[in-house]
């Protein structure tokens, strides 16, 4: 928690751990993985008692999951719903196809590579990822709050040129507004 | 000077009070509803840590001044109501004297309506639809519980002949007896309204996520979004409150004051778990029919 | 020269020579009119009260000067009459048939003057006549929908006029005086059957100005339909009118003995305002909006006149004077909008805070005074009102008032939000803040709001000296306006507005600087486009404003409530009686002359079957 | 030219909705005017990806196209292959795929209490009943290896037998699930506020049901006996006894009253199942999966799943890879141009819970 | 198949009746083939489904035979009585595709002449419908052509996650990170 190379001060530290224990999870089921999350929020499992709990709004929302695959008709919402979210913002890429496509590696409409796109701060594999694992991937978003390493959305705001171009090349209409800040 | 400074000292104190037992009462909520669930449910103190995680969100945007204001409604009118709501029985203990005239009951009725108005300003300047929606939905059924509440009210002021809280509360301590006894009626209307107030299920309507995302609070976030949970806290404890004031005979002292208002707080909760939510129209019926029933029998047993 | 006198001058002659002026020289007929209300405010302020003038026209005896009750009404129609005036100035530009417009307006100024100032029956319905004719003719002025409305108000405004008429027969055949003073101390000996009649029909002539149920059908039209400069006047001042009337009546000519009146009254002014707050509440029209709240207001004002206690009627003329301060600025600023944007349909406009700031200011201090929301003086008169009310075991009537001002709250919101708030429009982009002379009076009226919530003492006291005219003891605590902040109810309770007030202000202020230091520079405005659309990308074609039937589901619930309105019985009434009603719309066609041949006619008619049957 | 009325984007990041789909509402007062669906959000491509997989990569692909019930596709898809072939499946088989689809029913049908009382405000029979269809797919778990997509069942029979102890874990789970649902139906539908608000909503009349080509729990809430199971009985339904919940009135409120019956059926049935497992083969023999070659021909292949008929339209050119694979779940009927035509005239407030008595599933809509 | 064919005979026997230039084939049990021009596939509905009581519309679906340059399309009809899936089959032509509009007859035909529209690029002319359905922005072949690659698509427009280089076995590494044993019968199986 508190090492030599990343050294919070108090103020940071007692930030960092509201943070990580208080996940606001944005309602936005993009994939087939969203059939976990009514588990992984039930009785069995119980992500509440890490703090995370369900926001309506992307206004109110810290943490975004890509709970799946990515069609292109989605992505567009995607982008637009985590560029309404407020920093600091996290983003989980959940089960294989977001990763490198899982069984979707041939299709026309889902995108492969998630973090080309929008920055994954942790990624879930397995297709499709039990609630255990979901579990696990909050617990390691977390760890990395705690850290002060789940820094997605810096990075985004560093390399908007860059996500911008990939985003351009699959998303032909371009009607999101600008992004400056 | 002196005088001036022990208040405001009393005030701040009866503030963070409010705010620590609202935030706790929601925990505790939560917690209920989650046993209930079959769930462990989060620590009681994850409201503390969702307001401040709000409060330290880096960024946040506003559709306007109003918007940027609404909440400051909010808050204003949770806090001024509590500043006029004795807190304690009595003089109670020395610090939770607050600013009260003696609390009237009209006044309050009025400054618990302020902040919801302010609030719904905010809303309807995001343009987003929702918001007006929830609003609209709000606003009407506010007009529903409304109605028995004040029955019930009125019915109190016209038994005892007196239309402060303080008033009731000392009529209550020379006659040792608590009013929800005294006028059950009363009471009974009253907290039927205050399910409606609580705007939990089945009355809540207003922020249904399934319909309208969540209602006037879909634009708000961060620092914003935070403010508004600190004033629904100390709103929460302020009702309370005002019911164990009228209805239960206030309290002698914080533990008194807190088991008791935990005691009030369970009704709503533990409705709201076993509910579906009412439209809006239906709500207003529900309560324009037992709660007004129960609060023109209560007036008629004030005044005969 | 005599004041009194030289008011009426003033305004007539003032009346008179603006139309000349707008034939001959345009250019000053603005600066003329705001001169002439400065002048005509500084003769009524400085005047004595003991002024008074009294003279005898072809034998009859008649008696000018200002009591003090009409002192305080006299203070809103010459301050309201000056601030809608300089209003009118801008809001008027470019309109046609301006000389017509300005005389009826002065016209209709002067003789609220003259109703408050005549102390005798026949002077009093002779400005009556006046100020019913030249309303009527500024009603009609846009010329839009004259038929339905103008006939609306006229034939209303003659039943009332008939009615008084035949109130003032019945009390001369019995007093053989015209004079007040007279008649309010022989009164008591009339029989009460009798007694009873002229209060009743004196009653329906003020409650056809007051806008009581069942006489309120015109207001809304006649209200929406004038401009809205004359309509501030029309509302705060004019309608204030059947109210001065109405305490005339309860206080000096029926008096507290007669209980039953005074219920009865009292029960159809709550049911006036929780019926027209329904109205209200369905309107999309924010004119119409605010006409039928000027009707629940009014029956507010009634409510506390008629309790007849000290707080109660001290609840009902405050509220009078301040109903004339916030619905006056309301008014003005729907007006505003009207003129900048073009409509006040509010299924239409919408998001124009950002482009009218100051309006927006002045109708939301409005909107807080009219809900009746602390710190704001709406809020005193409210509380003075329901404590009134309890005090005096009118518990069901309380509960009326209540579910009216709870549903107001409904309806004030509506009109902030159909017209400030919502999505910024691109059709509504040109849009800019309303002109200097219309701004001013707007901010200077939402000021007095804003005072009167702390320092209700500055119109508390003359509403005093006026209850003082009608027998009640003063009660206020002798000290300095500024220093009046307790106010008590008859059981002991009270309420501390300026402690009210400091921590309303103090904790808005400390949040909001806290709220707007904190992150200051990550804060970021961002355009009522870019919402959270569930993630979609809004498009040009869609209306993201919440317009149309806003209170749907509160309509629903109180359907049962507004399936007929009273305008509809009226409707079907005509009907059956279609060739009647055509003969009365032949009559009243508009013309004046043609009016006040019918009052003489019906007013000679009076006069021989009083001769007949009362024998005087 | 903006529209007169209120737009409301209802979907796809929003609480209300089934899924990742939108509704663009207008609005007049909370009243819908005008309702117009858009899907594609999850649009993967599978009917073109199984024209490059061969028969049996198929498998992984077909459990996919309807995530909260993967196993009518399945079974769909494994019909009309055996249409074509000519393949008998084992008795046992049959039973072991009955098995499975009734089991998969009573998840989704815990899922759909979820859905239902969680589109009404009640979030409490929506915890308990997700956390309970754990149990049951704890039992998938055990059976086939996997909670969610299983695989299971195979052209030919089913992958593999069931495992020693299981068939009295099943019959415990039933037990106690059909202890659980009878709580859940005195919290919704006792409640007299659920009443209100599913009693008149969302009605879909006979003549309209047949119109639209409405099937499933929706359409025996209209009154028409209309099961697959019952008229073109598959597997090993012919020898089960069930009934068929049918009911009157066609708004929400019979909508539930089929499911509430038909949960009861479902659970009857797995004790059936269990109590009758006949012995012997679970699959037919199967060729070697990477030079499998089917026929050329064309079937339809249809199952009940919880929100009505699944169908598969199967055609082979004789290759080793499938010609064409055309899907048709319920939603697809009822999740587009019915949901636009039936929510005209509701309330905003009644949207979701319409969806969600509708079932409305994007994935299989847009595939 | 030993099983009787009685009411499929039936249908058969009326159908040809009913129509002369289509052929009718018994395919299985309970499966009924009619092959027709396309002119033709209006009126057998219209008759199934009026007059023989196939008032359940199960299925549209288009197959892309581009090795004869047609589309096949299958409208699959039900019968609550006789409990037959009758297949109506047309074929029609590649090149500028057009089909009759059918969806007066049943109103979900509608979102399946939508989709295939969309995916085949086959006109319905008189149809209303909007345009856009499952894809949004689609400026290339109709994606279920088969002449529409879907691999090179993909090659073109997105990015692919590169595989490991040095094709090394990570597990020990990983496990090191998250600070596992790698049990010894989980080694024998590593690529070394």
């Amino acid at each position: 928690m508190y090492n030599d190379n990343n050294a919070q001060t108090i103020v940071e530290y007692i930030k960092n751990f509201t943070r990580k224990n208080s996940l606001f999870m944005l309602a936005y089921g993009t994939g087939c993985g969203a059939i976990e999350l009514p588990a992984t929020l039930t009785s069995r499992y119980d992500a509440e008692r890490l703090g995370v709990r369900g926001a309506a709004t992307p206004r109110q929302a810290d943490l975004l999951l890509i709970t799946g695959y990515l069609s292109t008709k989605t992505l567009k919402r995607v982008i637009r719903v985590y560029e309404q979210m407020q920093d600091p913002k996290y983003v989980i890429g959940f089960g294989s196809c977001t990763i490198n496509g899982g069984m979707y590696w041939d299709s026309y409409n889902t995108i492969k590579l998630l973090d080309k796109y929008i920055p994954v701060d942790v990624y879930i594999n397995g297709c499709m990822p039990r609630p255990e694992s979901v579990i696990a991937g909050f617990k390691e978003l977390q760890r990395l709050i705690a850290e002060g390493k789940a820094d997605g959305a810096t990075k985004y705001k560093e390399n908007l040129d860059w996500y911008r171009e990939n985003q351009k090349k699959v998303l032909k209409n371009w009607p999101l507004v600008e992004y400056n800040w | 000077m002196n005088t001036i400074l022990f208040q405001l000292s009393g005030a701040l104190a009866t503030i963070l009070l409010a705010f620590t037992v609202g935030m706790f009462y929601g925990g505790i909520r939560r917690k209920i509803i989650a046993r209930i669930q079959n769930r462990v449910g989060p620590p009681i103190y994850q409201n503390f840590l969702d307001v401040i995680k709000l409060y330290s969100k880096d960024t946040s945007i506003h559709h306007g001044a109003m918007q940027h204001m609404g909440p400051v409604f909010a808050i204003t009118a949770s806090i001024t109501s509590l500043m006029f709501i004795p807190v304690l029985n009595g003089d109670g203990w020395f610090w939770f004297k607050n600013l009260n005239f003696s609390g009237d009951l009209i006044f309050l009725v009025y400054m618990m309506v302020f902040g919801s108005l302010g609030m719904a300003l905010g809303a309807g300047q995001t343009g987003n639809p929702n918001s007006a929606i929830g609003v609209t939905r709000g606003l009407s059924q506010m007009v529903g519980y409304e109605i028995p509440f004040v029955m019930s009210m009125v019915a109190l002021m016209a038994q005892f002949h007196t239309t402060s809280i303080t008033g009731l509360m000392n009529i209550q301590m020379q006659e040792n007896t608590w009013l929800m006894f005294s006028n059950p009626f009363a009471f009974i209307a009253a907290v039927l309204a205050m399910l409606g107030m609580f705007h939990y299920s089945p009355f809540d309507i207003v922020h249904a996520p399934a319909e309208v995302a969540s209602g006037p609070v879909s634009e708000f976030g961060g620092k914003y979004l935070g403010l508004m949970m600190s004033s629904g806290s100390i709103f929460a404890f302020v009702k309370l409150t005002l019911f164990v004031d009228v209805f239960m005979g206030g309290a002698a002292n914080l533990i008194e004051l807190v088991i008791k208002t935990f005691a009030l707080y369970l009704i709503p909760v533990l409705y709201g778990v076993v509910s579906p939510r009412y439209r809006t129209e239906q709500a207003i019926t529900y309560f324009w029919k037992w709660p007004l029933f129960f609060g023109i029998l209560a007036i008629l047993w004030a005044s005969f | 020269m005599n004041s009194l006198i030289l008011l009426l001058i003033l305004v007539f002659g003032g009346a008179l020579l603006s139309y000349l002026l707008n034939k001959f020289l345009p250019i000053l007929r603005d600066g003329f009119v705001v001169l002439l209300m400065l002048l005509v405010n500084y003769v009524f302020f400085t005047m004595d009260s003991a002024t008074q003038i009294e003279f005898e026209i072809g034998g009859i005896h008649l008696q000018w000067a200002f009591s003090s009750a009409a002192f305080l009404f006299g203070i809103i129609v010459s301050i309201l009459g000056l601030l809608s005036i300089t209003y009118s100035t801008a809001y008027m530009q470019g309109k046609d048939r301006l000389g017509y417009f300005y005389m009826n307006f002065l016209f209709s100024i002067g003789s609220m003057l003259g109703i408050l100032m005549s102390r005798d029956l026949i002077s009093l319905f002779f400005f009556w006549e006046i100020m019913t004719w030249s309303s009527y003719l500024i009603v009609i002025y846009s010329g839009k929908d004259v038929d339905k409305r103008g006939l609306k108000y006229i034939v209303f405004s003659a039943i009332g006029a008939y009615s008084m008429l035949m109130a003032i027969v019945i009390i001369y055949g019995f007093t053989g005086s015209f004079l007040l003073t007279d008649i309010f101390d022989s009164i008591f000996a009339i029989k009460a059957s009798y007694q009873l009649a002229i209060a009743i029909l004196l009653m329906i002539g003020f409650g056809v100005k007051s806008a009581m149920m069942p006489l309120h059908v015109w207001a809304s039209g006649a209200y929406s339909g004038s401009p809205m400069s004359f309509t501030a006047l029309f509302s705060g001042a004019l309608s204030k009118m059947g109210v001065f009337g109405f305490s005339l009546v309860l206080f000096n000519l029926v008096s507290n003995q007669n209980w039953l009146i005074n219920e009865i009254i009292a029960w159809l002014a709550a049911i006036t305002a929780v019926l027209a707050t329904f109205y209200a509440v369905i309107q999309s029209d924010a004119k119409k909006l605010l006409a039928y709240s000027s009707i629940a207001q009014l029956g507010y004002i009634v409510i506390g006149l008629a309790s007849g206690t000290y707080l109660g009627v001290m609840a009902g003329l405050f509220l009078a004077v301040l109903h004339a301060v916030f619905k006056g600025t309301l008014f003005m600023a729907v007006g505003a909008v009207e003129k900048q944007a073009g409509t006040t349909d509010m299924t239409k406009v919408s998001g124009l805070i950002r482009k009218m700031p100051w309006t927006f200011t002045a109708s939301l201090i409005s909107i807080i005074a009219l809900a009746g929301i602390p710190p704001l003086g709406g809020f005193v008169g409210k509380w003075m009102l329901y404590e009134a009310l309890i005090t005096s075991d009118h518990y069901y009537l309380v509960i009326m008032v209540f579910l009216s001002s709870t549903a107001a709250f409904l309806y004030s919101y509506r009109i902030l939000f159909g017209l400030f708030l919502g999505q910024e429009e691109p059709e509504f982009a040109h849009v800019k803040e309303a002109p200097l002379p219309m701004l001013i009076p707007m901010l200077l009226l939402s000021g007095i709001s804003v005072l009167s919530g702390t320092f209700p003492g500055f119109i508390l006291e003359p509403i005093q000296n006026a209850m003082v005219s009608f027998g009640f003891d003063p009660r206020l605590p002798n000290i300095e306006w500024w220093q009046l902040s307790v106010l008590f109810n008859s059981w002991g309770d009270k309420v501390v507005l300026q402690n009210v007030m400091i921590s309303i202000t103090a904790v808005f202020l400390i949040a909001l600087t806290l709220i707007t230091w904190k992150g200051y520079k990550k804060q970021r405005y961002v355009t009522t486009k870019d919402i959270s659309s569930s993630g979609e990308i809004i498009q040009a074609e869609d209306n993201m404003t919440f317009q149309i039937d806003f209170y749907k589901p509160f309509e629903r619930a109180i359907w049962p409530l507004l399936k007929r309105k009273i305008d509809d019985y009226y409707t079907d009434f005509g009907n059956g009686l279609e060739a009647l009603f055509d003969l009365v719309k032949r009559i009243y066609n508009g013309n004046g002359q043609f009016y006040a041949i019918y009052v003489m006619a019906f007013l000679a008619l009076l006069l021989i079957a009083g001769t007949k049957y009362f024998g005087f | 030219m903006r529209e007169k009325s209120t737009t409301i984007y209802l979907g796809p990041q929003h609480p209300g909705i089934t899924g990742n789909m939108m509704v663009k509402l207008q609005l007049e007062g909370d009243t819908i005017v005008k309702a117009q669906t858009h899907v594609g959000y999850l649009h993967r491509a599978f009917e073109k990806l199984i024209e490059r997989r061969n028969w049996m990569q198929t498998t992984t692909i077909l459990c996919r196209f309807c995530v909260p019930e993967p196993d009518p596709p399945e079974a769909a898809f494994a019909l009309a292959v055996e249409q074509i072939e000519g393949r008998e499946v084992p008795e046992r088989g049959k039973y072991l795929r009955s098995l499975v689809l009734e089991l998969a029913r009573i998840q989704s049908f815990l899922l759909w209490y979820a859905g239902q009382s969680g589109s009404a405000g009640l979030y409490t029979v929506g915890q308990w009943s997700v956390g309970d269809r754990n149990y049951v797919l704890d039992l998938f778990e055990e059976l086939t290896g996997g909670r969610i997509y299983h695989m299971y069942i195979w052209p030919g029979g089913v992958r593999r037998d069931i495992p020693v102890g299981f068939k009295d874990k099943v019959l415990r789970t039933m037990d106690y699930i059909e202890k659980r649902i009878d709580d859940y139906d005195r919290m919704i539908f006792d409640s007299a506020i659920f009443q209100k608000r599913a009693q008149g909503v969302g009605i879909i009349n006979k003549e309209k049901a047949i119109e639209w080509g409405v099937v499933g729990a929706p359409l025996r809430g209209c009154g028409i006996a209309h099961d697959v199971r019952k008229d073109n009985p598959y597997d090993a339904y012919d020898k089960l006894d069930f009934q068929m919940g049918v009911f009157e009135g066609g708004d929400v409120w019979a909508r539930a009253k089929v499911r509430q019956f038909e949960i009861r059926q479902s659970i009857s049935m797995v004790r059936q199942i269990i109590q009758n497992l006949p012995a012997g083969d679970f699959l037919n023999k199967m060729p070697n999966p990477m030079k499998w070659t089917i026929p050329a021909g064309s079937a339809y292949g249809k199952v009940e799943s919880v929100r009505g008929e699944f169908g598969f339209h199967v055609v082979s050119d004789g290759s080793d890879k499938p010609r064409r694979v055309h899907a048709r779940g319920p939603a697809y009927v009822h999740g587009v141009s019915l949901l636009e035509d039936i929510l005209v005239g509701e309330n905003l407030a009644d949207v979701s819970f319409i969806m969600n008595s509708l079932g409305v599933c994007p994935p299989e809509i847009e595939r | 198949m030993k099983t009787s064919f009685i009411k499929e005979e039936l249908l058969f026997q009326q159908l040809a009746t009913a129509f002369e230039n289509v052929v009718i084939e018994i395919v299985r049990k309970e499966t009924v083939f009619v092959y027709a021009s396309k002119e033709f596939v209006l009126p057998i509905l219209l008759y199934a489904k009026e007059k023989l009581g196939y008032n359940s519309f199960s299925h549209l679906s288009c197959v892309d035979w581009i090795e004869n340059d047609e589309f096949e399309l299958v409208y699959i009809i039900w019968s609550p009585e006789t409990k037959i899936n009758l297949f109506v089959k047309t074929r029609i032509d590649r090149q500028n595709p057009t089909m009759e509009n059918t969806d007066m007859i049943w109103r979900q035909i509608n979102t399946y002449q939508r989709e295939i529209r969309e995916m085949f690029g086959i006109e319905f002319p008189g149809f209303v419908g909007e345009k856009e359905f499952i894809l949004e922005d689609w400026e290339d072949v109709p994606p279920m052509r088969r002449d529409f690659d879907t691999l090179e698509y993909v090659n073109d427009t997105f990015f692919e996650r590169e595989g490991r280089e040095d094709k090394q076995d990570v597990r020990e590494r990983i496990a090191k990170r998250s600070g596992e044993e790698i049990p010894d019968f989980a080694k024998k199986y590593s690529r070394e």
